[in-house]
């Protein structure tokens, strides 16, 4: 490597500022060297060390009954009786998906997998939440949807974990930014749960799985934590290029290792790649690891140290092991076809000490590495004027109500995402109990007759209209979703997708959404187990929409009684469920007006929906009610179509519509639940919460009775407007 | 009966096709670096993407030591069935007539299907009502049949055609709706869609039952 | 030495990739482009160029639906 | 014209394919194979080569992951 040492100038370019450069001389008694330098960048960057969300995260519920491991390893876990763990975990690979979105998002998918292998947990779902522009204007965003969504199909489907749900949403705010986030879960023995802390001076430091190669070199400073300029193509070289089949191997090797008993501590390669793996290992374990570049298994023999330490090749795992185990270990590889080297040792220094063929190339103590990098304290701010121009509008207010309605459910939030989903395997490994569209959270079997649930979340726009109430909604369909199939919350995950947090304005969005957060899971007992934080999607145009995604995870004791959302049966009664307050403030059918976002939102109750959630799950789970959807995007009159269209039946209902039938019909608000059954059965549920008949089952149309007005489609009509995300598959 | 599940390092279905032999009878699983069968009475080649289905689906698979044995096992009239990948190995092998190419819809599809069994005389499909639609899963992105004109009439004629999509739910673009075939003495046969993932109401449907069903009436029939 | 081997999908075999960037160039405003096939293209260093015939028919091509065309290269190093 | 594309991944780029089949050949009985690099191969007729450049730029291959190259073919009618 270059005898000379890199000057403040390459520090910069490494998305240090000038301070933390001078901070890192400091730590080294001295400028650094490339490697050293290399390996800063990295660890300071925002990717690894969180500095401007550190404090805020600290304030997330994560302690609950449930809990069996929470923050801060690869994922976290609850348990689930009989000894399981469910592990599980959100991640945004965002900024890699705007660059080659296929690659970008299967490589997305690769990476949270091995998060729920390398803590012991074999993965058995996948759920993705996605954000892009307006595709019917914009032909970039149709792309990345189309990329996007085959990149993830072409991982998990290879891999057999199957992706059993998820969430799309089109906003002109995320034209330059999409977000691309992938949740998985994973089931594994509670006593066998892996952690990462490298312990016992003296073991061994063995990488197996992919060799290394150039991939995404510089990735998670350059790629994970700079704004995207008009050169993203400079940026290109740099795209990491996933290979399921050999994360398929390393997967079931991984498990294999971890079931002999054969590994001290586990780590996956991610962001960071070495680098990031091994200091956190080393941080965790209160040790120093030695490790020599020279034995790492190399796709391009001519690579430098600083390189080899900083490569973001796809599918590798770092393990420590004890020496006798070594070729145990090895063995289980060579089994598998995953190459394996012994690259290092765990000493007793607390430094990083990285060796090329025995010459010494860098020497840095872990803990400044690690624990050093400056945190920085938020200014938020709440935003004087609008921060976001009002969306282009495509209803100009002279429309029926039934024009209107197919116009809704047309629309690309809500439109049936079936050419999406139908790209994913949702049933290997036969656990599937619940696929998309049957309801509104996955439903995964359990061996002992229970079944975990599933949902993921969010809404920017709701979020951005009122950052605090906005989130506090979104945690709350959360826990909608798993109600209607009769779960209750375990815990929670949670993806943190924002602009520029030192902006004011994006500082005061994040500060309330985590606020919201906190609130709405302690209020669930619900509490947060992992998760991740994305910021500076923000190009000049200004910053996407603010986008906390949740993903919740519930069980339920009796997994044949598991809820649908589609009516069941002819003459059954249709029944509000839950305190209703429908507002068209930031809606979708005020989005389809082009109406500007409004200053806030109504308050949110969350005791009175928690409470209807609870007499919700309840219902399910006795099997008192025949389906269960909650009310979301495009307000009742869209809940029930969705419930008419997944039935194949229909229903005549009359709603007490006040004065302002587009509010009643078409306003949105957390709490309420579209429920069927029998009289008898609803009454029984009147008991517990408010329940307000709506209707009956029957027929081949939706015909809602306002009082003043009626509106009447046919189902063949509402099929047809709810396919229309197909023509953007072409 | 005792059925050997293959198990290459990309198979994903392997478990799950475990799983629904047992509904039935013993099942193993058999490493695909192993020629030992295990005495199995019939073999199962399951779904998934064997080598990572690199190249063709297939092609690579067809190679490994566990199929020479497969291969001399169905050459004696041994069972063999194949899903989704494990058709497309048995095709690649040459123990089924046909290939199958990229979906016409250029995209992975996953779709509950309705199968019409159109030869219900097999050793897979004896259990099979006359007539009644099979509602089976169906998940690949390389299941369009193909064979030769000439092939597809003998296939036709021979009643070597076992299994059809409904015209309208052809997806994948197979010639004549072809969803399954079998070879001419009739213990190899191979199909797209996954009738190991409709054995349990839980799930879905279990209308795949019935080939497995039909497997042991033919070994049981055999032993006795 | 270097050699170079051409994958086609038959004639008269179905190439929907091939229809589908035909359809997509008129919207990119190319007009004047057709019979578009896409096939394989595998490229090997091979010490005996003998083998290769059977490498090609064996594996890398299926002759039931595709075509090989096999193209040995002088040793200049890969650009 | 008949021209040709030939797209392959760029160097340094994983190319899972290639290493798939390299990994292959010995258990076929194939020695000496190495360094297998896989990418698509694009024939098509048209009437501007010139064009060809820019259509293989946008849509027949992925800058970011593969180069192309161009081989003009004359007219006579493929094989
Ligand atoms: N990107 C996606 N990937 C997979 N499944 C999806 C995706 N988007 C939506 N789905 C599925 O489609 C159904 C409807 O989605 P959505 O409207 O977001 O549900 P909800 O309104 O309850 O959040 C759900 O089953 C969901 O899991
Ligand atoms: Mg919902």
């Amino acid at each position: 490597m270059s005898e000379q040492l890199p000057a403040l100038a390459d520090a910069l370019a490494l998305g240090l500022t000038e301070a933390e450069y001078r901070l890192v001389c400091e730590k080294q008694g001295g400028p650094p060297n490339q490697v050293e330098l290399a390996m800063y960048s990295l660890l300071w960057s925002e990717h690894c060390a969180y500095k401007h969300s550190k404090k805020l995260l600290a304030t997330l519920p994560t302690e609950g009954p449930a809990v069996v491991m929470g923050p801060g390893e690869n994922a976290g876990a609850v348990d689930v009786g009989d000894g399981l763990i469910c592990a599980f975990k959100v991640e945004s690979h965002n900024h890699p998906s705007a660059i080659e979105p296929f690659q970008g998002a299967a490589t997305g998918v690769g990476g949270i997998l091995r998060d729920i292998f390398a803590i012991g947990a074999r993965p058995i779902a996948v759920l993705d939440s996605l954000r892009f522009g307006e595709i019917e204007s914009s032909e970039r965003s149709r792309y990345l949807l189309a990329q996007a969504v085959a990149g993830i199909g072409h991982y998990g489907n290879s891999i057999g974990v199957p992706t059993v749900g998820g969430e799309v949403y089109f906003e002109g705010p995320y034209e330059q930014n999409c977000l691309v986030n992938a949740m998985a879960l994973g089931l594994g023995p509670r006593e066998k749960l892996m952690r990462s802390a490298a312990a016992g001076v003296g073991n061994i430091v063995l990488i197996y799985g992919a060799s290394t190669g150039r991939d995404g070199i510089g990735g998670a400073s350059v790629l994970a934590s700079a704004e995207l300029g008009k050169s993203d193509g400079d940026k290109r070289p740099t795209v990491q290029i996933g290979d399921p089949f050999e994360e398929k191997k390393l997967m079931e090797c991984s498990l294999e290792l971890l079931d002999l008993g054969l590994i001290v501590s586990l780590q996956d390669l991610g962001a960071a790649g070495l680098t990031s793996s091994a200091c956190e290992m080393a941080s965790k374990g209160e040790v120093g690891i030695d490790i020599d570049v020279r034995k790492v298994p190399l796709r391009e023999a001519d690579m430098q140290p600083f390189e080899i330490m900083v490569s973001e090749s796809q599918e590798r795992m770092l393990c420590v092991i004890e020496p006798q185990n070594v070729d145990a270990v090895r063995a289980v590889c060579d089994k598998w076809e995953v190459s394996s080297a012994a690259i290092g040792e765990v000493t007793d220094t607390r430094l990083m000490r990285i060796y090329s063929v025995g010459e010494l190339v860098g020497e840095m103590p872990v803990e400044a590495l690690v624990d050093d990098c400056p945190i920085y304290d938020l200014d938020p701010q709440a935003p004087s004027e609008p921060l976001y121009p009002p969306p282009p509008a495509s209803l100009d207010g002279s429309e029926s109500l039934e024009e209107a309605l197919l116009a809704l459910i047309g629309s690309p939030n809500i439109a049936s995402r079936r050419p999406l989903f139908e790209q994913y395997d949702a049933i290997v490994q036969s656990r599937t109990v619940r696929r998309p569209e049957q309801a509104d959270a996955a439903v995964l079997a359990l061996p002992n007759g229970s079944a975990l649930a599933v949902s993921i979340d969010g809404n920017g726009r709701r979020v951005a209209a009122d950052p605090y109430r906005g989130t506090l909604g979104v945690v709350l369909e959360c826990a909608s979703n798993l109600a209607c199939v009769g779960a209750k919350p375990l815990g929670t995950t949670n993806n943190l997708n924002f602009g520029n947090p030192e902006k004011p304005h994006v500082a005061w969005q994040l500060t309330e959404a985590v606020r919201a957060i906190a609130d709405a899971c302690t209020a669930l007992e619900a509490p947060i187990v992992g998760g991740n934080v994305s910021l500076y999607n923000e190009a000049a145009s200004g910053p996407i929409y603010p986008t906390p995604v949740i993903g919740m995870v519930g069980l339920l004791p009796d997994a044949t009684r598991a809820g649908r959302l589609g009516f069941a049966w002819e003459g059954e009664a249709i029944a509000l469920v839950g305190p209703f307050a429908p507002s068209l403030a930031a809606s979708e059918l005020a989005k389809l007006r082009g109406e500007p976002l409004p200053a806030e939102l109504p308050d949110v109750d969350i005791e009175a929906v928690r409470e209807a959630q609870t007499a919700v799950r309840d219902a399910v789970r006795e099997g008192l009610i025949g389906s269960a959807h909650d009310i979301a995007e495009g307000g009742i009159a869209v809940a029930l179509a969705e419930c008419a269209l997944a039935g194949s039946i229909g229903a005549a209902v009359t709603i007490d519509a006040g004065d302002d039938p587009w509010q009643a019909c078409f306003g949105e608000a957390p709490g309420g639940f579209i429920c069927c059954g029998h009289p008898t059965a609803l009454a029984q549920l009147a008991e517990r919460c408010s329940v307000t008949r709506l209707g009956q089952v029957g027929g081949d149309s939706l015909r809602l009775d306002l009082g003043s007005q009626t509106l009447e489609l046919s189902l063949e009509q509402l099929r047809e407007s709810h396919r229309a995300l197909e023509a953007m598959f072409q | 009966m005792k059925l050997g599940v293959l198990q290459f390092p990309g198979s994903c279905d392997e478990v799950d096709a475990q799983l629904a032999a047992q509904q039935v009878g013993d099942a193993v699983l058999l490493w695909h670096g192993d020629r030992d069968l295990q005495d199995v009475d019939g073999v199962i080649i399951p779904g998934g993407f064997s080598y990572g289905d690199y190249l063709r689906a297939g092609a690579i698979a067809r190679f490994s030591p566990v199929m020479e044995s497969v291969t001399e096992f169905a050459r004696d009239g041994g069972l063999v069935l194949g899903i989704c990948n494990g058709f497309q190995v048995l095709c690649e092998a040459g123990l089924l007539p046909g290939a199958l190419l990229p979906n016409a819809n250029r995209r992975f599809t996953f779709r509950q299907v309705d199968l019409e069994v159109v030869q219900p005389d097999t050793a897979f499909t004896s259990a099979c009502p006359a007539g009644e639609l099979l509602s089976i899963p169906a998940k690949h992105g390389s299941g369009r049949y193909y064979a030769d004109d000439a092939t597809l009439d003998r296939l036709e004629e021979s009643g070597q055609v076992v299994v059809r999509y409904r015209p309208e739910q052809n997806f994948n673009g197979s010639l004549r709706d072809i969803a399954g075939v079998c070879n001419q003495a009739g213990n190899v046969f191979g199909l797209m869609p996954h009738p190991e993932h409709a054995v349990d109401a839980l799930t879905g449907s279990t209308d795949g039952l019935r080939i497995f069903e039909s497997m042991r009436t033919a070994v049981e029939g055999a032993h006795v | 030495m270097r050699a170079r081997v051409l994958v086609r999908p038959k004639d008269g075999i179905l190439d929907p990739q091939g229809v589908a960037v035909e359809r997509a160039l008129p919207a990119l405003g190319f007009e004047g482009v057709s019979d578009v096939r896409i096939g394989r293209l595998v490229e090997l260093q091979i010490d005996d160029p003998a083998q290769l015939e059977e490498i090609s028919a064996q594996l890398l091509a299926n002759p039931l639906i595709e075509d090989f065309e096999i193209e040995l290269l002088d040793d200049a190093p890969q650009a």
